[in-house]
This record gives C-alpha cells, structure tokens and sequence, in this order.
C-alpha cells in the first residue's frame, strides 16, 4: 500500500473548505497584516461565492480582510486591529459605518488565548491582564470568573475553534509537513492546532528529505494539515520572506479604489475584483496581470536586499 | 545645530527616556518609537533589550513605517510567536508605546470609533491588538505623529487603551498599579501628567513652535505649568547616529 | 515458518489490529510498540501517524529500548515540545500503549509503589509521565514484557493508569468514555476483556506456551473462554520486514 | 557604552544559583531522561554542598535525579517518571523507600500545566484530562473547580515558577542567545520562560552572526537567560545530540553501585560521588575520569552515525 499524498490542486482545496465553511462560517487567516497572508487561497474562495463568514485571524489584518469585505464575503469581524498599517482599510471601515458587517472590539489576549484554549483541548484560557479597557465591555470571546487558586477576578477566553484555517507558507512537502522560512511565523502554528480544517499554500514543494535533515523547520507537522496546495506567489501582494517581499504600491492602489468606492465610485473596486479575483483562470493569470515577471522579479530582490 | 525634523525630534526625546537593561517593544506604529529604541541602544543603553513582540533585538538596515515582518525584524536575536507574545503581556515590560485617533486629557487612547457607537460608528478606526502592555508595563508613551485638536480632545469617543482613566482613584479602582502613559510626544511637543490630578500638561515645545501653537492644536485647554520651555534639540551625536546608523534613508525625514 | 521470539509474536499481533489513517503513539515503554506502529506502516497502515509525544512519524535505522530521544526520533518529520503534548493529552489519539509493575484483572496499571503506602512504600516503582491517553485516546494495548504472577495480580495497589477500573458502571461513573485496554498483549499470551463484565480474559496463547502455563503465571483466577487457541504466529512477510528493515539488531530477539 | 556578556564561568554561575537556591530551593533541571540534561551544572551545584532541594524537571528524569538523591541534597521529588528506562533509580528508590525524601505522585500535564501558567504569567492553568487515576488524590499541584464556561469539573494547576533553571543545549552565543541543535528540545524552552533564573550549559559558543544569521534556530532567546556557561561535553553521561550520544555503560555502572548500595554497600558509590562529583577540578578532569578523549569519541561517532 501507497501513502497518500495531502498535495491537491486549488480545487480539491475550495471543494473542502466551501465544504467546510457551509457547515460552519468561522474562517481564520495565518500571516499577520502584510506578511505571509494566504492571498490566493482567499481570492480562491472569494472566487468560489464565499458568503456570509465570520473571519479571524492572527490579531493583524489588512488587505485580505478588506478584499473580502469589498466581495461582500463577510458577515462578522473577529479581529483587534484591521488596519494596512499606513492608512486605514477603505471596505472595512465603510462595511462597519453603514452597519453593513458587525467588527467585534477585541484584543490580541482574547483571540490568541481562545485559539490556545482549543489547541490546548481545554474550554477556556486563563487571562490576567485585561482592565479597563472598554473593549472588555463588548468582547464576546471573554467572561469574568473567580480564580479558583488566588480568588482574583480573572477573563475566561472561551475556546476559538475556526472551522477552516487558509495559512501561507513558504514550503511544504508532499505529505504536508509545512515548513516556514521566514524569521516571523505569527500564531501561524497556533491555528493549525486550533483548528478543524486546514489548508496550506506554498510557494514551492521540496523532496522528502528536505523535511527529514532538519525535523526541527518544520512548523506545522502534516498531522494538522488536510491540504497543501502548490501556489507560487501565493502571498501576493503581502509578502512571503526570505522568497518576495509585499507589493506596497498593489495594495495603495487597491486601497485608492476602495477609498474612492467609499466615497461614492465603486467602478474602479468592482473592476478590481473583477480582473482580480474572478477574472484570472489561474494563479499564472493573476500574476501576469498584476506585473508578471519584472515585478515578482522586483519584489524577490526586496526580499532578497534584507 | 544642523535642521532636524519633529519626527527626529520626538526620537531623541524617547530615546533619552529609556534606561539600560531595560525591556521594552515599540508597538504597531513603529517607525518612531523603533528608531528611538535603537538611538538609546547606540548612546547609553548597550544592555536595553527589545521584547516582547515576537522577536528580540532585531538589527534592521534601515528603518520601515511597519516593525512588524521580516523587513525590519528578519535578522534579530530570535522570533517568538503569538503564545509567547501572551505570556510577554502578562509579565509586562519596563516600556511600551501607543498612540491613537483620539487622546484625551488623561492619557486614554481610543482606536475604535469617533463618533456614533461602537457598531454604529461615524468613523470606524482600526482597533488595536495589544491592551494590557499599557498597564502591565512599567509605563508606556503616547507619540502620535500628528498633534491636532481632532486627535487631542476633552475625552476619548471609546477607551481602547487605558491612560490614566479620569485620574488616581479611577485608576486604583480599576486595579491599574503601573505608572500608566509618562510622556506625550508630538511633533509639536511634549506633555507629561500633573502627579496629583494626573491631568496632562505641557513640559517643553519643540524648535519652531510656540506655546500658544501648541494650544491652539489641542482641542481642551492644555495646563501650562510656569517656565516651559524648549525642548533640548537633537545633539550632533545623536543626530549623526540616527541619520548614519539607524535611519539611513531618512524615513524619519519624508 | 521459522523460529521467532517472544517479543516478535506482541509486535506482530499490536500491529495487525493498527488501522490506516490512525494517530498513535508507542509510550514509555516503546521497543515493542514501536516496532509494532513501524510494521503496520509497511505492511496495511501508510496512512498511519505516529504523534503526540513531541514527535511525528520518525524513521529510526534500527530499534533502540528508549524511543524517546534522538538516537530513535532524530529523524523525523517534525518535533514538537511538552506544550503541544498537552494538546494532543487531551485532544487525544486514536491508540496507546501502557505496561506497568502490577497489571490487574480490570486492565488498570500501577507503576508507582508495590507494599505499603504511596509515602510509606514497601517498593517504590518509577512513576508515569502520561496518564490521560489512557482514556482520552480511543483504545489502549497493555504490553509488559514480562508476565508472571506479580505483574498480574487480582487487584493494583495503586492505580496509576486507569484501565476498566471495578467494570461497566465505576467507568461511567468516573467518565471514562472511550473503550480504554483493548488487549493485553504479553510474551506468552494475548487477553481481552469480557464486553459485559470488562474482564480480563484469555482470547489466544503464543506457540511454546500451553493455557496452564498462562494460568499458572497469573496472579488471578484468569477467564478461560471456550475455544481459546494459539495466537497466529508472525508471517513470513511480518517476520521478513521486522528483521530486515525495523529491527535490523535484533533488539527484539535479545 | 559597550553590552555586558552573559558568558560567565562555573564558579560565578554557581555563586548565582546557589544564592538563589537559598532563597527557594526549588530547582528544575531540562532535558528528557537520558538526553541533554545539565549534569556538569548538577555535578557543580552538588559539589557547592546544594541541601534541601524540591527537584523538578520536565515530566522523565533518571540519573541526574538519581545523583542528586545520592548525594544527600534533595528533599522532594515534583517529577512525574523518574527511571533509568532499562532499570529503576536505584537511590532515589531507596530513598523513598526509607523515607529520606518525599516523591510526590504527578503527572505530566500537572507539571506542564503549571509550568505552562507561569510562563503565560496567569495563576493557573485548566485542565480537563485527568480523571481515575489515584495520582489525583495524591498531586500537590492540582486543584478541581468548576469551568466557568461549560459547568464542568476541571483540574487548575497552580503556576509552577522554579527558583533555578539548569539546561543544557549545544550553542549560545556570548549574549545567552541558546541554540538547541538537537531534534527534541522537551520542555526546555517552557522551563526558561517559567523560571526565576536560568543557567544554561552549552557544548561550544558561536559567533554572534551564526545567530543573526538564522533567527529561528535560537530556542531560548538571552531575555530569558541569567547566565551561559561553556561545559563541553556539560551534558554527560546524558546526551547532546546531535554531538555526542548517551554514555549507557556509565550510567549503568554508576546504577550498579547504587544498587549495591541500596542493598548495603556504600562503598562504590561513596567512592563514584568523591570521583565524579566532589573530586574532579574542572570539566576537563570530569572528562579524564570518565574515560576522556577516547570515550567521547566513540559517543561523538555515535551520534554522527544516526
């Protein structure tokens, strides 16, 4: 008998998470704002008619989060800080001023610690450092409790358990042992844990051997992996390092559309969406379409620079 | 003195904060408060480690608006990740830095909504990740890079980060034991808290800027202590240190 | 078929009841364990993981008695710490191993003293790591390499391991849910527990060992069903793959 | 101004320890069994007359335990499995048996659980696997409550926050930047972030780019380090792979004396304790005594041969 392999192709993938996200709409994203976000996966589902989900991630979003909203993909926002760093998230900030989608006030203790409560396999985790805050006034995640040990009023981060988790990495082999190149790997290992499904792009697939000589990188083992998909520049526009780094000028450009939507022109967006997200056939569509290879090129010399 | 930006500015002035073996992170906006970190590890503070963010003592070649991917943080000591991240922010740090949409009087911050209701806003903000270094820290500083009266205002629209709330009781009462925000630094000037009301309070002005242009950029009526004066410029040394060695590309200068 | 041993006989009856695409792990006691995941990998179970105790799926060039460092695990497809073990405690496995200095009719294993009391003990045994894949993992194998009228005794001075505990309803009323030891698989015999009572019973005798010899070396009235046989002795091809490609030693035949 | 090393030698890491120890003499030790555990540091702090000792150790420990017993300087055992694997301890038996020290009955995910609340830095935490066994009547460190989210009877384990951290590892740099080049680091990283003060043995130091270089391999970052100490081959007669490989005739023949002197004969072990831990100068003389360069080669060659 032959192992199976847990490489698939984009659509095998969306077919398990559409699946999945049926059953339940709870989505998490891996990276952290415009690092190592899994793009392609999200512009996959988004392709696919994703509706009506509730998206987590790491405590850092932008982009993907935004392109979502802008597809009218997201019913909820589980996430603290929405944000493209150097400005604000055009679709996002407009979704939630005309109540269209509902953005929790949370904080980084709150998610991290109800996703490590289901990596754990236990219903909560513990936490001592929220006060004040008013954001504790309207967290959904947490509740107060006596610490049964110091008698002190604590947070109960109740279990986060996304029921599909997109990550991006930056290599994989072919039974889906994952591992991450850059120096930054976020909660990327923590929802792996957390989580009921989860499917993996990667920019290259190594040997098996590559993966046995150094145990040690792996980040995520193929145990909590149900899917790799092989996407070259799957981070695009965000960045996937030491490989490319992320496409600063995409995403003002994309943020330019949103903010003009905001204001009233939602020609630009719609056409973005269209030659972005639906449009291209492939992932070789899509990157000839945001520059091809002169600015990969220009983005792995970045990367390359540091 | 040769010409020197607020942003240059504003560094210096953290920097000559922060003490040796001290640990510290510089929060989501960056740019500034990373760029002082560095400048104090440079003159006086060999020892000072920066942690608690997911990576320690990172030695970037040159400054990014962001300090959070590997641009700037993929040569450093070592990366953590998030889980460690939670233990960080309960065991606190000597300093930390925030900034926000609004300030207020006593030093809150709120990064969510101005106006209308948290999910009925007028103006939807970004949020913000990390709540409890403000608190569990030693003491944290407010550094946004605009001093206007829309972002410094009688009181914030939503307490996302806990200053000093409405002064010494309502800050025992809600168990808050650390020093909370010291300093405002802006590209105008720098404000401390009164220790007996801890309302804010003008300490210095920078180059170029006047008293009175400061209170007419903040939107309450800032208290003026007697004999405020200037803020000490940036020295040569510092000054050569942060354009040679730390800032080569003038990020701090665009 | 050619001679074989003791231990050879467990290996090969542990790793034809291991399903594909199960999750196990081999315990502390992991020789035959080990080597019994290893074979069913090869023969019927490629889709089978070895996890949950800091390591995935490790491919040792021979056998050693510890399979918990790196002579055994340093190649593998990923290790991981005591942090993600407490995960995998209580997320659970679909299998476990368990051997102990008492055995009792009931499957429950004590490693912790024999005579006496827990501070006061006449001998005091190693103690245990990992007590809840006992009954946070679907099923569970008891495997002494020994098998004598100590080691299998009416009733545990201490019970370490939770196998069936007093039957049916002290299971359920301690909330063991999941079916805990299945077998109890040892150099001379395999055993199971009766459905209705969760005894322990004989279910089938290794070559060279008669039921009186079973009985005589166990230190309970042990069941005897009709029709009790001899256990399949391994194949040539179980017998073919332990020696020339997992036990190339002969760790399982000193 | 220049940055102060934390690359100290034996004597003023022991001044440290030993002070601390006097403080709270709760001492935990890293490793697993018979693999990267800090016996050179165990052998100093025996040989600085360490009494009293509450041992605690990732959840399996065996000869550095054992010695410690032997040399008369614990008086409880927090750790869950103490064995040599292919035998029993043969002091820390005896010594039970006798009543010379306290063996608490654990388990791993109360010593882990506890270990995990004092890095997280909250006062306990839950765990909802424990259940039949007699150990729970007899642990010292869990405690059950009620889930504030479920109803349920959990087990809180109370923060473990040893006083003292001995590890072992293969590198640090001059900073205490630890690089674990082995395949299993067990509970190492967890203890560092758990404790008060950390000591850690390295087999070499590296220069500071062989870090910068390659983030992701430093396993303990220097925050969480008072102090490096160089100790080639710090981790014998236990493993530092992949350097050098367990010494198994050594500690099998240090378990026959202890035997030996479980049954009577103190002799041999008196006379290993004064050779071996008392007796010995320095590492180096260690080294000579346990069969120096001729020994360590052979276990160099086999863990290269794995």
């Amino acid at each position: 008998m032959q192992r199976d392999p847990k490489l698939v192709d984009l659509d095998e993938a969306m077919a398990l998470a559409v699946g999945a996200l049926r059953d339940r709409p709870d989505l998490c994203l891996g990276g952290l704002f415009k690092q190592s976000r899994p793009v392609a996966l999200v512009r996959a589902v988004l392709a696919a008619g994703a509706k009506g989900l509730n998206l987590y991630s790491s405590p850092g979003a932008g982009y993907d989060v935004d392109l979502m909203i802008a597809a009218d993909a997201v019913d909820a926002v589980f996430i603290p800080g929405v944000t493209l760093e150097n400005r604000l998230c055009p679709n996002f900030r407009a979704a939630v001023e005309s109540q269209r989608i509902t953005a929790h006030a949370l904080d980084a203790l709150s998610v991290v610690g109800g996703l490590m409560a289901s990596a754990n396999g236990v219903p909560f985790q513990p936490i001592a450092a929220l006060k004040a805050s008013d954001v504790l006034k309207h967290n959904p995640l947490i509740s107060e409790f006596e610490c049964p040990i110091t008698g002190d009023t604590l947070h109960a981060a109740r279990a986060v358990r996304p029921r599909v988790t997109f990550l991006h990495a930056q290599e994989a082999d072919r039974w889906g042992n994952i591992r991450h190149l850059s120096t930054m790997v976020y909660a990327d290992q923590l929802m792996a844990r957390a989580s009921d499904l989860v499917i993996v792009s990667v920019d290259r697939i190594v040997e098996d051997d590559v993966v046995l000589d150094d145990p040690r990188r792996v980040t995520i083992p193929s145990h909590y992996v149900d899917a790799v998909v092989h996407i070259p520049y799957g981070a695009h526009p965000t960045a996937s390092f030491p490989l490319y780094s992320m496409d600063e000028e995409h995403i003002d450009a994309y943020a330019d559309l949103g903010d003009a939507a905001r204001k009233g022109d939602g020609a630009g967006l719609t056409d973005y969406l269209a030659q972005h997200v639906t449009g291209p056939a492939d992932q070789q569509a899509y990157l000839d379409k945001i520059g091809g290879t002169k600015r990969l090129q220009d983005l792995e010399q970045e990367a390359a620079e540091l | 003195m040769s010409d020197f930006s607020p942003l240059e500015q504003m560094t210096v002035v953290m920097a000559r904060d922060l003490k040796d073996r001290e640990l510290g992170a510089a929060g989501a906006a960056a740019l500034v408060p990373m760029a002082a970190i560095a400048l104090a590890r440079e003159l006086h503070a060999p020892n000072l480690s920066i942690g608690g963010e997911m990576f320690f003592n990172p030695y970037p070649r040159r400054l990014y608006p962001s300090m959070l991917d590997d641009r700037a943080l993929g040569r450093c000591e070592g990366s953590e990740t998030f889980i460690e991240l939670f233990g960080h922010s309960h065991h606190g740090l000597d300093f930390f830095f925030h900034s926000g949409l609004q300030h207020d009087r006593f030093g809150n911050i709120n990064l969510h909504f101005v106006g209308g209701t948290l999910h009925e806003p007028k103006m939807r903000g970004p949020g913000a990740a990390n709540l409890s270094y403000c608190h569990t820290s030693t003491r944290f500083y407010i550094c946004p890079t605009v001093h206007n009266d829309r972002n410094f205002v009688e009181k914030v629209d939503f307490v996302t980060i806990p200053g000093h709330l409405e002064g010494p009781e309502s800050k025992r009462a809600a168990g808050l034991m650390n020093e909370g925000p010291r300093f405002v630094i802006t590209p105008r000037a720098v404000m401390d808290f009164d220790p007996d009301t801890l309302e804010m309070r003008l300490k210095s002005v920078h180059s170029g800027n006047s008293v009175q242009d400061v209170l007419d950029h903040t939107g309450f009526a800032l208290n003026v202590p007697e004999g405020v004066g200037q803020t000490p410029p940036p020295s040569e040394d510092e000054l050569g240190l942060l354009r040679n060695k730390i800032d080569p590309t003038g990020e701090l200068r665009h």
